[in-house]
């Protein structure tokens, strides 16, 4: 976009290393108010994940990465998309209903499941975009509704489609996938037989066609034309209404892969024990990558890696493991706190630049001329 | 995984740690210690292990909605501190526990609520109990108590293992008095569990019963049964509600304790401190063990004497569930 | 200089922003009882110096002095206190309230809010003949209407000394003349009034005195009856200035534009637009003229697709566009030019070389299939800066940045190097300097030779008789009959748009149904 | 990013501004609901459906939600979107229980209503002194505040009798009042089960009988906030920073001042909602506990036109649906359906012969039609599809609603001193 200049990429890099250390800060000040082992904390927080456990966390990463992704579509063009939570849990749902049937063989069922979960995931958000572009429902409150409604239909069909319950268990499922539809990964890290998520290669492609969508076409600059400005956006014509309405499906579709590296490297089925809320965390994640593709697979392997080190925190040192949601809100506030102070420094910094420099042109052709 | 030297079998030791007192790793459900239900009948088996076998323990509890990986890292982790004897409640952590004990195979496990093919393991003992059995009794002193024909079931949140409580709570009353009402309830629905932490949801349903005609309402609702009981009390006299876990007329809010009829009591905290005496006395067992109503595993609490007069009617129904010549349905 | 009898004196005054000194040494004497005009160029500092005068902006330097007492202006609230009141360019109303809510809004404690606020509301609209129901919604009023209300708040303060920042930028001629009144009312009640405009015969028939303030300075304070409009020109631009002049016609009969009947509005109740007829040939200016609210933003957003017509047809040559979408219309040759460029015309956020592509996103140079083409348009974009010379130190910086005449040029720059047929250009030298001013001019008859035919909607009469081929005057949603720009004068133009010319009054929204 | 997009939300400008409905029709659809609520419950038998016990839960669930949209309705007043509504309801909940077991039941309240403030204070201070996106700042809230107040639990509450680190001991009762003598009499009234008499004795019973100080102080705050915001030049004040900051700046209004007021009202309000929650609706503090209601409260606050007097009918629509299903799901929502039938029939018919609006007309009578067939062939509906019901009639009314509504002309919008003119 702009042309690099090392001042102002210093200047973007300082409001995320501003924003952590504000959020050891903080935490470090509760712990020490509430009489906490503050450097216990710490040093079991920072302490390295062996590989199993980086493991893990890439593998989390990649779930959080689908969902932050699908949040970015929206907030690329002002539109807030709260509903990623319903959209994934219907889309795992429908794919892995139609995955369990095995209706065709080996990959190309991998295949019809992404289908079916893209077009679940799209069609869900698909509700929330045709109710603001036909009747003006803002999306925020449409969303907060669907992700409920989404549970109570999920559930509902659960009930209906379930497989047998194996003897014994608590869940219920849909069916298993045939053994030929897992995809189970494969070893990235040495010392550890655990796999990362096959779909991890999924996410990688999407994060790519997401950064070359919205900066290399046209599709994209309109996006961000509407994001910008609307009014403006809609002199330069832009379909507004069918830019929300690509953009919530592009988005719904993106959060209908959320659950696929759960679903295919993991569970097998859509059972009573898939993992819920992997919306919210996306929302946050978007904000801290600041809608950046990079920005976001970083913030995902952070807010990972803080999820993960949570788990052993109290058996390490008996604090609760709350701290570290606290330890992560903050961020997220800190981190767009400081991008704002950050984009007013650099658009001062802007304006005296562009005058100074218009300033020095103005002196030099000694012609008089119009004013500036 | 685990390079700990544990010695099998025995008393298990802690890693590097030497001799000394076993080292019990608990990994609660959502909610942990102290949520007056589920959790907290698990931590009464363990601080009885604690007093009586001088074990010592580690506790860590689950989240809302987190990922399968932090559950199996969660074992893991205790497994890592030298913690060998590991309890994981809810059947939450079935898949992890099947993973994480394959890779430890010196530590010993037991998981609650969970007895399926995912669990299983060598060094795992799979712990369930069987709700319907005492959820048919309390069913039955429902019926047998109720003066309006009419009573009701408040689950916290529909999943099979609830709707286990309700069958047995259905077949039970209905074997009594097959013409009676009964109305069912769920709070919520997955993956929402706040069924199990919202007593005003809980006060709204019951209330619903109670003012349709209902007398005696039994809750399966963890931290919303708090809500279940304040609608009995609201209810005025006459209406009772049934407790569920634990006693809960020795648990609950001392202001609803009077009105609390029976509990349909699941003794998770047996379970966890015979697992753990195995584990110390050398005598564990792997495989499936289910607590049920002929060994104590689960029952009917009297607390309050309120069901002394129906005594002579439950106890041939006992009997016949622990002969079974009775079989409860454990789906409703 | 004696201060007895002098309402407010400045003494140099000096207010620097990052970069820029907006004001250096001003030095200004307001008479009490008088009418005070400040004048100069777009950007030479009035506004900065009349906020700093109301407490918006505190100077870096200087002093400022109201009725012989130094005072200190922290704030509005101060200025305020001080008698001091301010109508700004842009008027600063709430319009979901209503005007008793506007004009109480801050000054509670005067008379309530409640019964003993709305009595001397409507005491001082009578005493001024401003014409102002307390209770209606300002959302309903038209221009004037809220000018008067911006007036009335004031005068509800009992402000002594009145600012009014372009008070007639947005009125026509007939309302100017009921606003000159009005301040004559007002002088004659011993108030002083300050005010700022370009339109140097305007200033030259009310002031008692004019200052000129040329690139935040001032230059001189002269007396209107000693001096001329060319003179205070010049003391403005430092050199001659240019005027628009008319040009041999280069009218074609071949049709660029036709509207045929365009009707916009609800079946029932008064239409925004009303059976609108209008061609435009190849080659040929048709300005339109009108009272702001009457319909002209409205009409060119019909004819651009931001807007469906409930009724009528557009043509462009022979092609029926009256269903198209803005995106098609803009492909097929029309350019744009909007009214307000920030809200429009640009991404203010965005860099100039993106700002080039908008509006053209699916255009030569930008695109190269689906995809955008960066390198083709940046190297447009400079090629633009230097053809329409935008004053910026490179494509890369925010369009934000950019002053308005610059950015002005940009988007002029941008609409004409896809050589439109048609151009609909909305105010296009609103708010410019006269250099900027007169180069955009240059390139619209530049365009206009090679066959452009042009919709030309503005606000300043000078411009579109200088202009235009023909002037159509946009009344409630209606066109009226054609005038010829060599020949009709500024007057029967306002007389006009008002509806004088035909007994009704343009702004019959405050009068209520 | 600020305020969302505005497409389709817009008030088309030619369309008659709608103004306040008179009186005289609001009673007049107030008589009709209720003879149409009566003839619904002699048809179907779903005798609860405007039962006294019915409405009372309505209020209880209404009340919340209520206060926490009463809490968006003072920040967007003062033109600052405030979705962390959630987050302070949750502080509200840990604040009231734990300042209720230290110093008693009307200081819980205050706990409550500090502990919000908190959580407004750190919303005022990104959206208001740093100048954050207004939505954003409310989504970091709702990350930080279960996360604050689980950990502060888990360090209070565990070790009290009764508590642990997820649940405090039982709290004490805030006191509850009737309009004494009248209860005994509705109830038999009731009892009767009359065509219209019942109902109305129901509905006065739920909502004259039993009540808490906090449903009362909820109630008379509705109030307090019109007048407040109406009728006061506080309230003048206030709103001309959601209409205009910068207009009101230059007639001398601190701007910020009057933001950051509004902000902080909501805290309080949000806060005080949570204290309702953990003292009133459930006696004690339970994580989790608010599930929601902080969202559809600002659902409730968007779906009354950001005025009180619709908030409330808000809260109360979904307290009612959500008892409904809560209370007996099947027969109740069985019931609604009949009634969602018979109203969108009639609301097609007059689209199509009254308006002329064949899409919508044909649109309504479709789906009627549908849900009449739903309510004939079946004779429950299943409690998963029962629990979405709040849901589907928020999203419902909302998709009806919404281009009536009007926001705040400045909601959301980030106001800078000195940056407008
Ligand atoms: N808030 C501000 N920050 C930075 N620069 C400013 C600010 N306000 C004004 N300026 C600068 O001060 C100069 C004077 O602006 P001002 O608005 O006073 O001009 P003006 O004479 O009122 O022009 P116009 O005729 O267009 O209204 C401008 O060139 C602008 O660069
Ligand atoms: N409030 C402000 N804050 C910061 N910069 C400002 C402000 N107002 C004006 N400027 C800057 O002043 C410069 C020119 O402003 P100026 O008001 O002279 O433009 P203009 O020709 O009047 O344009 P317009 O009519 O569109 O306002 C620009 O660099 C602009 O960014
Ligand atoms: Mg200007
Ligand atoms: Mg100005």
């Amino acid at each position: 976009m702009s042309r690099f200049e090392p001042r102002r990429f210093l200047l973007g890099l300082a409001a995320p290393v501003l924003a952590l250390l504000v959020a050891v800060l903080v935490t470090s000040l509760i712990l020490v108010i509430t009489g906490d082992p503050v450097a216990d904390v710490w040093s079991q927080m920072l302490k390295a994940p062996k590989p199993g456990q980086a493991t893990d966390m890439i593998n989390n990463a990649v779930v959080l990465y689908f969902s932050a992704i699908a949040v970015a579509i929206g907030f690329r063009m002002n539109l807030f998309n709260i509903g990623v939570d319903g959209q994934y849990r219907v889309a795992a749902f429908a794919a892995a209903a139609v995955g369990g049937q095995a209706l065709l063989p080996g990959p190309l069922n991998i295949v019809l499941i992404l289908l079916v979960a893209m077009a679940t995931g799209a069609l869900w958000a698909g509700i929330a975009a045709w109710l603001k572009v036909t009747r003006g429902v803002s999306e925020v409150i449409s969303t907060i509704m669907l992700n409920s409604i989404a549970t109570g239909v999920v559930a509902w069909l659960l009930a209906k489609v379930a497989a047998e319950q194996s003897a014994g268990s608590n869940d219920i499922g849909t069916k298993r996938l045939p053994d030929s539809s897992h995809l189970d990964g494969f070893v990235l890290l040495a010392g550890t037989q655990k796999k990362v998520y096959g779909l991890i290669v999924l996410a990688v492609v999407v994060g790519f066609l997401y950064w070359f969508v919205i900066n290399r076409t046209r599709f994209g600059y309109d996006l961000r034309a509407t994001g910008r400005s609307e009014s403006a956006a809609v002199a330069s014509g832009v379909n507004v209404k069918r830019m929300v309405l690509s953009s919530m499906l592009l988005s719904g579709a993106v959060a209908g892969m959320v659950g696929l590296p759960l679903l295919l490297g993991e569970n097998y089925n859509y059972g009573t024990d898939f993992q819920a809320g992997l919306g919210f965390s996306g929302i946050a994640i978007a904000l801290i990558g600041r809608n950046n593709a990079i920005g976001i697979a970083l913030g995902a392997l952070l807010w990972s890696y803080l999820d993960k080190q949570a788990v052993t925190l109290p058996i390490a040192t008996d604090v609760d493991d709350s701290i570290v949601k606290i330890i992560q809100g903050v961020m997220v506030l800190a981190v767009v706190i400081a991008y704002e102070v950050v984009r007013r420094l650099g658009k001062r910094i802007e304006q005296q630049q562009v005058t100074r420099e218009l300033a020095a042109q103005d002196r030099q052709p000694v012609a008089e001329g119009a004013s500036a | 995984g685990s390079d700990s030297d544990t010695g099998s079998g025995g008393s298990g030791t802690g890693t590097g740690k030497g001799g000394g007192a076993l080292k019990v790793g608990m990994a609660y459900d959502v909610g942990g210690r102290g949520d007056q239900s589920f959790n907290d009948s698990a931590a009464k088996g363990l601080d009885k292990a604690k007093s009586e076998l001088g074990v010592s323990a580690k506790e860590s509890e689950a989240n809302t909605g987190e990922a399968e990986s932090a559950r199996e890292q969660r074992l893991q982790s205790l497994v890592d501190s030298g913690y060998t004897t590991i309890v994981a409640i809810g059947f939450a952590y079935a898949k992890s526990v099947g993973k994480v004990a394959k890779a430890n195979p010196d530590v010993k496990f037991a998981i609650i609520d969970d007895a399926s093919d995912d669990s299983k393991g060598d060094n795992v003992e799979q712990i369930t109990f069987a709700e319907q059995e005492g959820s048919y009794l309390v069913g039955a002193a429902a019926a047998l108590k109720t003066k309006t024909n009419h009573i009701g079931f408040v689950g916290g949140v529909q999943t099979p293992l609830i709707k286990k409580f309700e069958a047995g709570y259905l077949a039970g009353a209905k074997k009594v008095k097959p013409s009676i009402k009964i109305d069912s309830t769920y709070l919520t629905q997955l993956p929402d569990v706040s069924g199990f932490a919202d007593p005003a949801k809980g006060k709204t349903a019951a209330d619903g019963q109670f003012q349709a005609g209902a007398d005696i309402v039994y809750h399966a609702a963890g931290g919303s049964g708090a809500g279940v009981f304040n609608a009995a009390k609201a209810a005025g006299a006459n209406h009772w509600a049934i407790g569920v876990d634990s006693d809960q007329a020795l648990t609950a809010d001392p202001s609803v304790r009077s009105l609390i009829l029976t509990s349909m009591v699941k003794n998770v905290n047996v379970g966890v401190y015979d697992f753990i005496k195995s584990v110390k006395d050398g005598s564990f067992k792997a495989g499936k063990r289910e607590f049920a109503l002929k060994d104590g595993g689960v029952g009917v609490a009297t607390t309050g004497g309120h069901i002394d007069d129906i005594k002579t009617k439950l106890d041939p129904l006992r009997e016949q569930i622990i002969s079974g010549s009775i079989k409860v349905p454990t789906t409703p | 200089m004696p201060s007895t009898g002098t309402a407010v004196e400045l003494h140099g005054i000096t207010k620097r922003f990052p970069g820029v000194v907006a004001n250096k040494d001003v030095e200004i004497v307001v008479r009490t009882g008088t009418v005070h005009a400040v004048v100069g160029e777009n950007g030479a500092g009035k506004s900065t110096l009349m906020k700093i005068l109301y407490g918006v902006q505190r100077p870096d330097e200087g002093t400022i002095t109201v009725n012989g007492q130094q005072v200190d202006l922290r704030s509005p609230t101060d200025a305020i206190k001080a008698g001091i009141g301010m109508v700004f360019q842009h008027f600063m109303l709430a319009d979901n309230l209503t005007v008793l809510e506007n004009v109480v809004l801050g000054a509670e404690k005067l008379h309530g809010i409640g019964a003993g606020a709305r009595k001397e509301i409507e005491r001082i609209s009578q005493a001024y003949g401003l014409g102002i129901r307390p209770g209606d919604l300002v959302a309903d009023l038209g221009v004037g209407a809220r000018q008067r209300v911006e007036i009335l708040k004031v005068l509800y303060r009992g402000a002594k000394i009145l600012i009014l920042d372009e008070p007639t930028a947005v009125l026509v001629p007939q309302e100017v003349d009921e606003l000159f009144d009005n301040l004559a009312e007002l002088k004659s009640e011993g108030l002083t009034v300050l005010f700022i405009s370009h339109k140097l015969d305007e200033v030259l028939k009310v002031a008692d005195e004019i200052t000129v303030i040329r690139r935040g300075t001032t230059v001189q304070t002269v007396d209107p009856k000693s001096v001329t409009a060319r003179r205070l020109a010049e003391l403005m631009v430092g050199s001659e200035l240019p005027t628009p002049q008319t040009e041999d016609s280069t009218v074609t009969d071949e049709v660029a534009l036709r509207i045929e009947g365009v009707t916009l509005g609800a079946s029932a109740g008064p239409k925004v637009l009303d059976g609108i007829d209008l061609t435009i040939h190849a080659g040929e200016v048709v300005g339109i003229a009108g009272v702001e609210g009457n319909g002209q933003a409205e009409l060119v957003e019909v004819v651009m697709g931001m807007r469906d017509a409930n009724a009528g047809t557009i043509m462009f040559g022979h092609t029926d566009i009256t269903d198209w979408h803005t995106r098609e219309i803009r492909e097929a040759g029309i350019g744009y030019i909007p009214e307000d460029r920030h809200r429009h015309g640009l991404l203010l956020d965005a860099p100039l070389w993106e700002n080039r592509i908008l509006g053209h996103q699916t255009e030569e140079p930008n695109v190269n299939g689906l995809l955008i083409d960066a390198k083709d348009a940046k190297r447009d974009t400079d090629r633009i800066v230097q053809e329409y010379d935008v004053r910026t130190p490179s494509i890369f910086v925010t369009a934000g940045s950019l002053s308005g005449g610059n950015q002005q040029k940009l988007i002029i720059g941008r609409e004409m190097s896809h050589t439109p047929k048609v151009l609909v250009a909305a105010h296009p030298t609103r708010g410019v300097d006269v250099g900027a001013q007169s180069a955009i001019w240059d390139h619209i008859r530049a365009a206009r030779r090679e066959g452009l035919g042009v919709l030309l909607i503005s606000a300043d009469l000078d411009e579109l008789i200088g202009l235009s081929d023909t002037i159509r005057v946009i009344l409630r949603g209606r066109l009226s009959g054609e005038f010829d720009p060599d020949t009709v004068t500024a007057e029967e133009l306002g007389a006009a748009m008002t509806g004088a010319d035909t007994g009704t009054h343009a702004d019959t929204k405050e009068e209520g149904a | 990013m600020t305020a969302g997009l505005e497409i389709g939300t817009r008030v088309v400008q030619d369309a008659p501004r709608s103004r306040r409905i008179p009186t005289k029709y609001l009673l007049a659809s107030g008589v009709a609901g209720l003879v149409l609520l009566s003839l619904l419950r002699i048809v179907t038998g779903a005798n609860d459906i405007d039962s006294g016990g019915i409405i009372s839960a309505a209020l209880i669930g209404a009340v919340p939600i209520g206060l926490a949209g009463l809490g968006g309705l003072w920040s967007e007043r003062a033109g600052v979107v405030n979705i962390g509504l959630e987050g302070m309801m949750i502080l509200g909940t840990w604040g009231a229980a734990w300042a209720g077991i230290k110093w008693g039941p009307w200081m819980g309240l205050v706990g409550g209503i500090v502990a919000g403030l908190v959580g407004a204070a750190i919303h005022a201070l990104a959206t208001i002194g740093f100048g954050v996106d207004h939505i954003v700042s409310g989504v970091a809230l709702n990350v930080i505040a279960p996360g604050a107040t689980s950990y502060l639990a888990s360090r209070t509450f565990t070790g009290l009798q009764g508590g642990g680190p997820t649940q405090s001991p039982p709290l004490k009762q805030l006191p509850r009042f009737s309009v004494p003598g009248i209860e005994d009499p509705l109830t038999d009234l009731e009892r009767k089960q009359w065509f219209l008499l019942s109902d109305v004795a129901g509905i006065l019973r739920g909502l004259l009988t039993n009540l808490s100080v906090v449903t009362i102080i909820a109630i008379l705050l509705v109030v307090a906030t019109w007048w407040i915001l109406w009728r006061t030049p506080f309230g003048l004040r206030l709103r001309s920073c959601g209409e205009s900051p910068v207009a009101a700046e230059t007639l001398g209004v601190n701007v910020y001042l009057y933001k950051v007021y509004g902000v902080l009202a909501s805290g309080a309000l949000a806060g005080l909602a949570g204290a309702f929650l953990a003292q009133v609706a459930a006696n004690a503090y339970r994580e989790g506990q608010t599930g929601g209601r902080g969202y559809i409260g600002l659902a409730a606050m968007i779906f009354g036109n950001w005025r009180p007097g619709g908030l409330a009918g808000g809260s109360l629509l979904f307290g009612y649906t959500d008892a409904a299903r809560l209370r007996n799901a099947g027969s109740n929502i069985h019931a609604l359906i009949l009634l969602a039938a018979v109203l969108l029939v009639v609301i097609g018919l007059w689209q199509l012969l009254r308006r002329r609006r064949v899409v919508q007309g044909v649109i309504a009578l479709v789906v009627g039609v549908g849900a009449l067939l739903m309510y004939l062939l079946t004779d429950q509906v299943s409690s998963e599809l029962a629990a979405t019901t709040p849901y589907v009639v928020t999203l419902l009314v909302m998709a009806l609603a919404s281009q009536r509504l009007r926001m705040p002309a400045a909601d959301g919008k980030i106001y800078r001193r000195g940056e407008g003119q």
